[in-house]
């Protein structure tokens, strides 16, 4: 039994995938817990955007959104959704975004919109935010997201995000993203038992590695995709260190908010 | 031309928001949003609005639940991590003719929109939307109205080469142009003057895209308050209509240095808002039934007012918990 | 991603500029204009820049008279009330061929060109230009380069019709991206945080759009001094490459809270640009033979600095006289 | 003899065209100092903007151009080029346009731009600034300018700012100004001998007033205006009442620097 869960691996999982000095787009929940811990711990440069308009947020406590004070306080400078997205985003400045999701296919396109139809949904969700525009304009992405078969599916029932297989306009016929004239692509998907990663010729998802140290195997991903998963290069996934442990805990969310603890 | 802005009464303000307006909420889901504003239209039965807030929370989940909303072009309606919108969920799933039409944008077309219209200027062009579903025009869930209804724009987006550089495609989007504007802010000039701390989100470029712009806010105060630092003004004064003096006008969302969110708000609406009955009974207990701002006030008491006060420099009050499964109730504190 | 931004000389600084850039200069007419760095890039001797200031003052003038410019997209060139722009017009007057090009713009467009290059977008719609001299094919200036010239667009507008609304006909602008953005600015930050008091004009959205930013300041400071409060500040430092500390680097424009206008700086330049010979004597004496900053701010000496000192509320000299015609000498106040 | 001087009676005369609560965009030098002369009398409540991104300023000390601190000074906001020019203007916030020039067509053309030809200018100016843009979005313009017989002209040298016959694009015939889809145009034009406003028919200027208490004649009018200009409806303007005087000369330019003393 490992003395972490699945929700704190997967943020820690998250968190190593930045890089310091990155400006990183980040969403709440499970994105933001991830990037906090990164600044806290080897990112320490890295300028953290929020899209409601937070430049370079370094928060004292866990903002629960992305417009919360806690994330304003002590920023060097503030904007709004025109300069976050319609400029830094799309001027080509944001070098991750991070997202979560409801649905990803093996292409890494994401669905935040509704289970079902689009017109006459089984399930309505939130809807995109800015999750469309940054998975279009960011340099790459990261996605986090529960491993479910229900998730990880063949084909997303709406497209919110664009991955690495897009909608023609007006048409709505699969084409490569970069025939849709798009830059940057999924970089990387996290999940509840792993990290995929995207093979740079077929664009397809295939694991890198799994969190052997819980108990997880490469069939279990298997059985939890939804698609045909090459699993022939996955390794195991280094546990937790002490420190990255006690900095979630301690620094980035010690109530529990998004780990509920 | 006209001196502005008059100083109205909550319910004088509202009056002047008419059935089928479209309506901009300023703030950003769960923080600054206009709710006391947005009540009293609850209270006052406005019917058929166009909601375009970017993007929505609970005060547009309210103004979905409460039947006073026909459209919304919104790019997210949510609570954030307090929990999920029933009575949008509701309103647009399993129906094929929905009372509520849904018609989905994101967070940087939307702000595109809203500028295009501050701008005056019936267009933007963005590099967003290609690719994804949301633009394809057989997903529109507006498409009906289109060209007959002059609220719409009429077509979705229009797609165009570029004359000048390297002719890439580009997404343009048509401007808002909202009839009404609700904000709510920290403290506002007798001119007009909107003063905000924290995000100030997208509530400047709608006052300026709007028709009617109120503005409430916790204070009013002199416009010689607000002349030392021109910079840290939101929003001037000429382009606001109305002004109110709202104390807790955001509740139960957050303002900046002077509450936080109210976690015991969200549980119960939250609770509530999971059936149509259950949210009726909300309905009338928390708005209809209780008199107004006043009567919402004493109904929410002054003790759980007080355990939401936020630290005026650090803009949040970093005491409160905001677990939802977790709480404890505010005697207990 | 690299670690921004570099603190170098202003001789190190200015070394990155490159014959050919195009090289928008921060601040209006004569005011805040980054005159050090300027005033370097003649000192360093570059050839052929194509110049964007949105209006442009004395740096842009003395640009042209020094030689370094071959285009200009600008709306505006001039001193405002201290006289003519006398090098820019010798430049183009009764000139067939002229060395330099000059294509006229507007405020507002050329707002919106350098914005549509902020945002990344290939052009922005205006309802502006239309009726105006400005943009007939025929008139424009640079037709000749355009579609060989990668600085250049293809062509300097075009017109479309509104696909959304009333069919309205709209200007498409298009978008501004410089190499190279010269600002000077009040403080700076160590990572690049630009704060500025006074008017911001077009210097975030233009650092937004350029390549390579080079912010110089009266004072570099700790990041940690400008973190009070986020909307006092300017410009986001991760677009800052490279920062140099310069005191009265704006001289002889004014610096809100610093240092006024220098009223005998513009009269003698103003003298001595009238013609060519003098001009030459006038950019030897001052600029050339002075040995860069430290040697024009001697030559400038500390009585007249002190004389400029601008109150720090009240952001200008109260005390300073103007007028060019009953400026008195230095020495005599 | 007056004792008061053609410079003097045009920024009164300016002024007086200007009615309290007006938003009122504002150029530098003649049309600034009417502007201000207004907002120290008659229109206190006037919102004077100026193009580099000032809004209701009310300053203390002249300001001698657009962006000068004195201009800033206890102003309620701030903003830039993008906001004033590209959103209150052209948003249709803007009362009054309060411009100059060096050269006017009796259609209330202006020319800021050059002398001769375009291509090999005889004498070249600053350029239009916001001229342009405000001529085209203000609900209404003023214009000021010295009354000369080249400056008065029949056809302006290069049409910078439209008014009331303007260029259609892209083949540059004039066009009535509603025909090109502009709003706004030409309300009036101060000068060094009087006032003249345009036929709401035929859009022509013609003489509304002249400073006959400074010796001015209808015949010098007509004199120094290089068009036909209809003067049967002229009036003598009232001379400046001693109030405006003392107001532009204490407290709005006490300096002289655009009265010239």
């Amino acid at each position: 039994m490992s003395n972490y869960s699945r929700l704190e691996m997967m943020a820690i999982a998250g968190a190593r995938l930045l890089a310091n000095g990155e400006v990183v787009l980040v969403g709440t929940g499970l994105p933001l817990v991830s990037t906090l811990l990164a600044k806290h711990g080897h990112t320490p440069d890295a300028i953290v955007l929020m899209e409601s308009g937070l430049y370079d947020s370094n928060p004292q406590a866990l903002p629960f959104c992305v417009a919360d004070a806690r994330g304003v306080y002590q920023t060097p400078w503030i904007g709004t959704a025109v300069e976050l997205m319609g400029q830094f985003l799309q001027n080509q400045m944001v070098d991750v975004g991070f997202l979560g999701g409801a649905q990803v296919d093996r292409f890494g396109n994401i669905n935040s919109t509704c289970i079902g139809s689009y017109a006459e949904p089984n399930k309505r969700f939130e809807g995109s935010g800015g999750a469309c525009d940054i998975a279009i304009l960011a340099k790459k992405t990261i996605i986090i997201i529960a491993h479910e078969r229900q998730r990880f599916v063949d084909k997303v029932d709406f497209l919110t995000s664009p991955g690495w297989k897009v909608r023609r306009y007006p048409d709505g016929k699969l084409i490569p993203r970069e025939e849709a004239g798009l830059w940057g692509g999924p970089y990387a998907v996290v999940s509840t038992l792993g990290l995929m990663k995207f093979d740079p010729v077929s664009h397809e998802m295939y694991l890198e590695g799994y969190y052997a140290d819980m108990g997880v195997t490469v069939e279990a991903v298997r059985e939890n995709t939804g698609f045909y998963i090459d699993v022939s290069k996955a390794r195991p996934i280094e546990p937790p260190t002490r420190h990255e442990l006690h900095l979630l805990r301690t620094e980035v969310d010690p109530e529990g908010i998004f780990m509920k603890y | 031309m006209t001196v502005k802005p008059k100083r109205l009464s909550l319910e004088d303000a509202i009056a002047l928001v008419k059935d089928g307006d479209q309506v901009f909420t300023g703030g950003w889901t769960v923080v600054r949003r206009p709710m006391g504003l947005v009540y009293e239209i609850v209270r006052q039965k406005r019917r058929g609005l166009y909601l375009c807030a970017n993007p929505g929370g609970p005060e547009v989940d309210l103004l979905i639940g409460a039947g006073c909303a026909r459209v919304g072009e919104i790019n997210y309606i949510g609570h954030e991590v307090f929990g999920h919108p029933y009575c949008f969920r509701r309103a647009v799933e399993n129906k094929a003719s929905p009372d509520y039409l849904h018609d989905d944008w994101t967070v940087q077309t939307g702000a595109l929109r809203i500028l295009a219209g501050s701008m005056g200027v019936p267009f933007l062009p963005s590099l967003s939307l290609k690719g994804s579903d949301i633009i394809l025009p057989e997903r529109d869930p507006l498409k009906e109205l289109r060209g007959d209804d002059p609220k719409l724009p009429k077509q979705k987006v229009a797609v165009i080469k570029d004359p000048f550089w390297e002719g890439q495609e580009v997404v343009l989007v048509p401007a808002l142009r909202p009839d009404v504007c609700l904000i709510h802010a920290q403290e506002v000039g007798e001119k007009g003057t909107v003063y905000i701390r924290g995000g100030t989100f997208l509530d400047y470029h709608a006052a300026l895209a709007s028709k009617l712009v109120i503005v409430s806010a916790e204070r009013i105060v002199p416009e010689a308050e607000l002349r030392s630092r021109p910079e840290a003004n939101a929003i001037p004064g000429f382009t606001v209509d109305v002004i109110v003096e709202l104390p807790f006008g955001a509740h139960p969302t957050a303002l900046y240095g002077y509450y936080d969110n109210d976690p015991w708000w969200f549980r119960d609406y939250l609770e509530a808002s999971k059936k149509e009955e259950e949210f009726r009974f909300w309905l009338n207990d928390w708005l209809l039934d209780c008199g107004g701002h006043a009567g919402y006030l004493k109904k929410l008491g002054n003790t759980r007012l007080e355990h939401l006060r936020s630290d005026p420099e650090k803009g949040y009050n970093a005491e409160i918990r905001r677990r939802l499964d977790k709480l404890e109730e505010v005697s207990e504190i």
